[in-house]
């Protein structure tokens, strides 16, 4: 049995000073002592991102992908080795924006995977773009001067809208919740979405108002009609397990496949 | 002659392509060989097709060029197959009285003859004059009814058994017919001695390049494979996923080919042999991955069935045009594998060593097969197993000798560039794979050092694989070397075989290793001959360009010189063609793309 | 030496590139030229940081890969910089008090000077030692506080008036530092005359080259630009966000990069020429699209900002490595066109060029830039205005004309290869773009001859670019040709003057127009000089390979001979790097890559 | 005024018989009828499918992009021209699969342009295989023996959580209601997505039972939560506009740019 602790890597993280991604670091060590672990069975898989960087601090196994990919990597791995423990991540630029369309098919193919998205509402690795859930009006990036203009978008609804079968909401300020949040999405059978508030102190730095606005909220339902109107009229601030409903895993085993001679179907 | 080509033409539904598919296995229960190719209109359905049958006494692997015997149910759009199915003097046509009006812009070939298919089926109370042609034509071949039979019955198990019952009917019906007008041209094939009956002796195939390609994978060890459907790479990913379960694997659809990819990577780096194929549209949105196999050091197979491009181009079609894609295409100093299939029958052999360098060399290998060896059917003896393995036995070496865990340097730069690779799971190789450029443990490092070291580590692992002995196949001994590669190797040794009868020898290298480049046995073979010919189904020369991109670098007396003939789809090359370019450059020392 | 490099190091957010940025704008206010050059650790923010200014009294375009003067607030991870800040017997070194403890493994320079800048601005209630350095060294430069307040004042413009009286008060107190506890070592620059007051005569300009592309688009009539960020091209398109409004036009940021690329087809298929910015992983994604563009002719400029690959690689600094991206990586036969930027100012004009091209010619246009063209900041004169118009004149021409609707040939197969392109809103015009193949009236078809056509006409409108004046930039008269592209050319150009000072003579050519090739015009510059070095930034020798390729095909005598010299970054080319090639390649005749 | 037969181009479709996009086709040749659509301002933009051919046969401008971007291309040619009556379309996999991730940000950034998915739950083009919509226990394909064993897309859900403003779904057994669709998609200020149930004859014959049961619901409203309580327990067979919300749409004129020397920001 390891401590938090010795799930860290020793690898010193990238991170500014008060990055929101280092409390996700602090709740994936905590779960994984919770779940006691074995370091090697787990594999962390991410895409490109400050966020993304994370999995070389853990003490585990790793891919450092490309950008807006983790999932399909996750899944591939997974559907390869279902003895892992796999868990993608990466931040709401990756996840959302350039990666939006693994997400939407990760929801419904429902490998058993756990995806957690360090959502800062901004692409801080290549110093502080408007992302997917930027406020429409936030006027901080040279790309968008008037801000993006665009309605944000919304994680969790569209997970829900997608199939996914857990889907939550953590914070970086509060890392004994989200390690709870963890603990459970492993062990859901299934796609287990944890969307983090993960506050970026360098290109936004009222996220700091998050401590006062964030709002727990427990309304866990297994009825998707109920979760999607919570979602539809959520403010984006609560935090908490939305939804969880397993149903079955990808990829269906099909106990009656026999071993076959591969070259059969070729004789006349 | 002892090769027979026969087309059949149809359109609206007549089935000529089924009636195709049926008649070339009548031919192999003849103990004959022969390919099959199937063409289409754009249509999905119903639209005009033609199934291009060409038949041999021995070994069979692509198109004369020419047609001996045409076979139309109808007429219309007839025009669309122009670049395929020449008609000349000499051909000998049987067409259906329900055919429509003879193409005006169509030459008068030598024998007509106008039968009442249609009426025959209709009589037999069926509207399938393409089985009644089947017939006429297994009949005039000397298949007995029961082969006939069988190959009707192969083609449409899944049928209802009335439908086949009647089926079988009309195609007798049409033998019947052949033998009270009969084809005004007697088969020349030297029939095998069992004409007479089944070939039950011979263990003879029917498959494509595309399910080979899927064989070769499977039997090799891949058991992971992501797909998404692209024509005509979608059979290689069909075929696998109607059997990869049953050797304990899985085939995953994916949402598109960037997720086929990176799931085929994620595959891999858990330590599973794995794959994905496409065609050019798809491999070209894969290309930033395949980066990343290369920096991360994943193994990954990659297969492109070439089609006709740029863009959409023409995805039904045969084309060498991806080749600059597969063997430059990645952004950075990317070094990786690029093979060739062959041949039909090669699918199987190079896709099993893709497996197995890609697992051994923990890189990324592109297959370029292409539209005709993928889609194209072919009577053949079995393939031999190939022993290829894509088993992962490099993983780390050292682990636990120390008696206690060793430090692992994943990226470690080795004498053969090649470094230990632990697998998830294993406790004493933890690291993060990386597409960031790392140091030899994995961190990742901006350091011109650490830069160095690791191109220079996957530049060099690769080195070795000149070496190999399946770098190329090199048929002949001539004074004239024709250089090609993919499906025009067969065309090309064919060439060969009609010039020798003109008293002309060549030698013929298709190149199976196209990236890293066999140079020093290219030049070898050049030096040899006195005159290079290099030919490719593109526009632009692509694999001449890089062949002579090799020249110039070392300004040593052994400068590459060669002529080349390029020419773009969507027509197949002929062996007439090749043949035609050889004289020509033997004639004027002169070539030109 | 009428040139100074000077570095200054920090770490933990001492602002360094801050001071830099000053210290370059003081400079220019001073009448001085320079070039900036920032380099950070991996960290976002408060990481360990880098500013190297290279001043002169006549143009500076490039570094010279040595540090007159290193000033360090910080020791920690200095080694970081060990590839861009060399520490010699020769170096003169300031450092801070508090920056801690001298690396162990480095020479000790030749003096060594231990102030307390941190002191200093703390006495003054301020915790920024940078602009205490900062105010020493313009102190030591000659700039009066005027020169010294106004480049504070630039920089901080948007900060709190406080905030800067603070700053200027801390930098005041620097350069009063250095009256007290002078530099040892003369300004060793020539002084321009006004060198007392501010420069107000001579208009200079600072701008970096991916500013500068986007002036040169935005000027040649680029409308649309989409957007997804990437370094290190982010700032091509922050630039053009901030200005394009003005001008009428809309730059969309985009959900990634295949949308970036589809989106700026669409608004080119739209006739309002387009551009979209991004680097390596980014224009690998972009691949397919870019192809689409090709078949479908629709105009679109795709900038690629260099950096170091193959996959995520190392994205902060310079290589050329996606040349063979950017040349080949299209599936198909896909011809366009590659240019590349041959210094920061011509980044201005490139862009302008190509936006003329891609919307002349109908065409994909890549430009090639790297991150030291794009990132680096450079005192410079105004660039002139380059003329380039990507005004769509040659929309439908015989619109009308008939009195009535003429039938209209989308593709039509041209004399120059150019179609008559109509724009939705055109009566007459309409059709269909098509990346599948298609006859010349925009109509589907997968006919040999309508893809030979289509094919070589598509090739044939690029033809004459090679004619352009614009096609590389040569300089000078020497028995040896240098060939290079990109920002190696202000690099070889140095080199080149320095070669003259040792009684070498070389002539320069600086390659703009990568693809069509203009071989001719190589060829005869070649024939001119005794030998040729081609150098490049990257591992494999692209340029070179390709260069190369051209060989051999006509098989005339004019082979192609040349040696080469290439590495991969991310360390950048010096002048000094270059030189000693040429010399090893006069002494030798051979060269290595 | 021209009549809806006089926006047929005359390029014969390579449609199969029976095949539901010929209603498609219909539909937008009597929609235009409608709205009295110059033929020249109209551009109809695809990608790759047998769907996607759609626009070669519409006497307008056409683009026939490369698979699942054709929502970018319309994206980028109306923020660029304004003027032209811009509409996206094509198949439930140019859409869902591959160009998934677009369909998200189209209906986000809400650029006036209407987008129609021609859904036959089948990739119709390269002969039969499973799309995101198809029936998870869809046996047809060979690529998937057991069927995809995936829950299917939910267009029209996925449409509300990222945020179209026009969300209906139409039948190609029901042209003249397709065709009203369509008339009121245009005139919609945003984003309008129109999933059309276009059976595909020649790969789902099954589909012949739409006829039965497809059903009209008149649900439309312009509340979120009861909208998306209404997609999230439908059936999918349901046709009708359920959603109508119009929204400021991109890009947002800013009315007080000014024309400025482009040069000015380089002086020192
Ligand atoms: C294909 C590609 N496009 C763009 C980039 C540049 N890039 C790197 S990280 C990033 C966004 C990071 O934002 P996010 O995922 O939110 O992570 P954060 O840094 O905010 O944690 C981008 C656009 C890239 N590396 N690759
Ligand atoms: C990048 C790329 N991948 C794959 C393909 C092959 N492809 C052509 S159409 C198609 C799917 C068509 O399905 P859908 O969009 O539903 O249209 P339908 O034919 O059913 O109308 C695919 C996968 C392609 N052309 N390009
Ligand atoms: S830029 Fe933002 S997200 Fe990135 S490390 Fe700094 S605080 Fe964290
Ligand atoms: S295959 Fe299906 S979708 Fe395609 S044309 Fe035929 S019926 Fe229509
Ligand atoms: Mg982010
Ligand atoms: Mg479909």
């Amino acid at each position: 049995m390891l401590s938090a602790k010795q799930y860290k890597s020793g690898v010193k993280p990238i991170w500014c000073p008060g990055c929101g991604h280092f409390a996700v670091l602090n709740a994936i060590t905590k779960a994984f002592a919770a779940l006691e672990q074995a370091p090697e069975d787990a594999v962390l898989v991410s895409g490109i991102g400050c966020s993304s960087r994370l999995p070389a601090y853990i003490n585990s196994y790793g891919f450092h992908g490309v950008h807006g990919r983790a999932l399909p990597v996750a899944a591939g791995l997974k559907v390869a080795r279902p003895d892992l423990n796999v868990i993608a991540m990466g931040g709401d630029g990756d996840g959302f924006s350039i990666g939006g369309n693994h997400f939407l098919h990760a929801s419904r193919r429902n490998v058993d995977i756990v995806y957690i998205v360090m959502d800062n509402e901004v692409y801080g690795m290549t110093k502080g773009q408007a992302s997917p859930t930027t406020p429409a009006s936030w006027e901080h990036s040279k790309l968008t001067p008037h801000g993006p203009e665009v309605r944000p978008f919304q994680p969790c609804a569209i997970a829900l809208a997608s199939g996914a079968s857990f889907i939550a909401r953590g914070y970086s300020g509060d890392p004994n919740g989200l390690a709870h949040m963890l603990f459970e999405a492993v062990q859901h059978p299934g796609f287990a979405f944890i969307q983090v508030l993960s506050q970026c102190p360098t290109f936004c730095p009222e996220q700091k108002q998050w401590k006062e606005t964030v709002h727990l909220e427990e309304v866990c339902t297994d009825d998707p009609v109920k979760a999607a109107a919570f979602l539809h009229g959520d403010d984006g601030l609560s935090k908490g397990i939305f939804y969880r409903q397993p149903r079955p895993t990808w990829p269906v085993e099909h106990p009656d496949t026999q071993p076959t001679n591969l070259r059969k179907s070729f004789e006349i | 002659m002892n090769n027979l080509t026969i087309a059949m033409v149809g359109s609206g539904g007549t089935g000529v392509v089924t009636a195709g598919e049926m008649l070339l296995r009548a031919a192999a229960k003849l103990g004959l060989y022969g390919v099959l190719r199937k063409t289409f209109g754009p249509q999905i359905r119903g639209g005009e097709s033609a199934a291009i049958v060409r038949l041999g006494s021995e070994i069979v692997t692509n198109l004369s060029g020419s047609v001996d015997l045409l076979l139309v149910l109808d007429w219309s759009n007839f025009q669309r197959f122009a670049d395929e199915i020449p008609v000349t003097e000499s051909t000998i046509l049987i067409e259906d009285k329900a055919a429509g009006k003879y193409p005006a812009n169509l030459p008068q070939p030598q024998q007509t003859l106008t039968l009442d298919f249609l009426g025959l089926a209709k009589t037999l109370g069926s509207g399938h004059s393409n089985l009644a042609l089947l017939g006429y034509v297994t009949g005039w071949l000397g298949c007995t009814a029961e082969i006939t039979e069988l190959a009707i019955r192969h083609r449409l198990q899944k049928h209802p058994q009335e439908t086949i019952e009647l089926a079988i009917t009309v195609a007798l019906g049409g033998t019947q017919l052949q033998l009270e007008q009969p084809i005004p041209l007697k088969p020349v094939l030297p029939l095998p001695t069992h004409a007479s009956g089944v070939n039950n002796e011979q263990n003879l195939w029917v498959a494509n390049g595309n399910q080979l390609t899927g064989l070769g994978a499977l039997e090799a060890g891949i058991r992971f494979v992501a797909a998404y459907p692209i024509t005509p790479a979608s059979d290689v990913l069909e075929w696998i996923a109607g059997e990869i379960e049953s050797v304990g694997g899985h085939l995953v659809q994916a949402e598109d080919e960037l997720a086929a990819v990176n799931m085929a990577i994620g595959a891999g780096f858990g330590g599973v042999p794995a794959m994905t194929a496409t065609s050019g549209p798809g491999m070209a949105l894969m290309s930033e991955a395949m980066g990343l196999a290369v920096a991360s050091e994943t193994p990954l197979v990659v297969v492109d069935v070439m089609r006709g491009g740029p863009s959409t181009g023409i995805p039904t079609k045969n084309e060498q045009s991806d080749f600059n894609l597969a063997v430059y295409g990645l952004h950075g100093d990317a070094p990786h594998v690029v093979l060739s299939s062959l041949s039909i029958s090669d699918c199987h052999f190079t896709a099993g060593w893709a497996a197995e360098i890609a697992s051994e060399r923990q890189s990324l290998v592109i297959v370029l097969s292409d539209q005709f060896l993928g889609q194209s059917s072919q009577i053949m003896p079995p393939t031999a197993s190939t022993g290829f393995s894509a088993n992962t036995e490099q993983a780390i070496l050292a682990q636990g000798e120390a008696g206690e865990p060793a430090p692992y340097f994943r990226y470690l730069d080795t004498d053969s560039g090649i470094s230990p690779l632990a697998l998830p799971g294993q406790p004493d190789g933890m690291f993060t794979a990386d597409g960031l450029e790392h140091n030899a443990a994995a961190i990742p490092s901006p350091k011109a050092a650490d830069h160095q070291q690791q191109l220079a580590k996957r530049l060099r692992k690769l080195d070795s694989l000149v070496e190999s002995p399946h770098w190329a196949e090199v048929h002949g001994q001539g004074s004239l070397l024709l250089i090609c590669w993919g499906s025009l190797y067969q065309v090309s040794l064919e060439a060969q075989t009609q010039l020798r009868a003109k008293g002309i020898d060549i030698s013929v290298m298709g190149i199976r290793l196209l990236s890293p480049l066999p140079l020093e046995k290219i030049k070898q073979a050049m030096g040899q001959a006195r005159q290079t010919l290099v030919i490719e189904q593109n526009q632009q020369g692509q694999f001449a360009h890089y062949l002579g991109s090799f020249d110039s670098q070392g300004l040593g007396p052994d400068q590459l010189s060669f002529h080349q003939y390029c020419r773009p789809g969507p027509a197949l090359f002929s062996p007439v063609e090749i043949v035609a370019q050889v004289e020509k450059l033997i004639d004027t020392g002169m070539s030109s793309c």
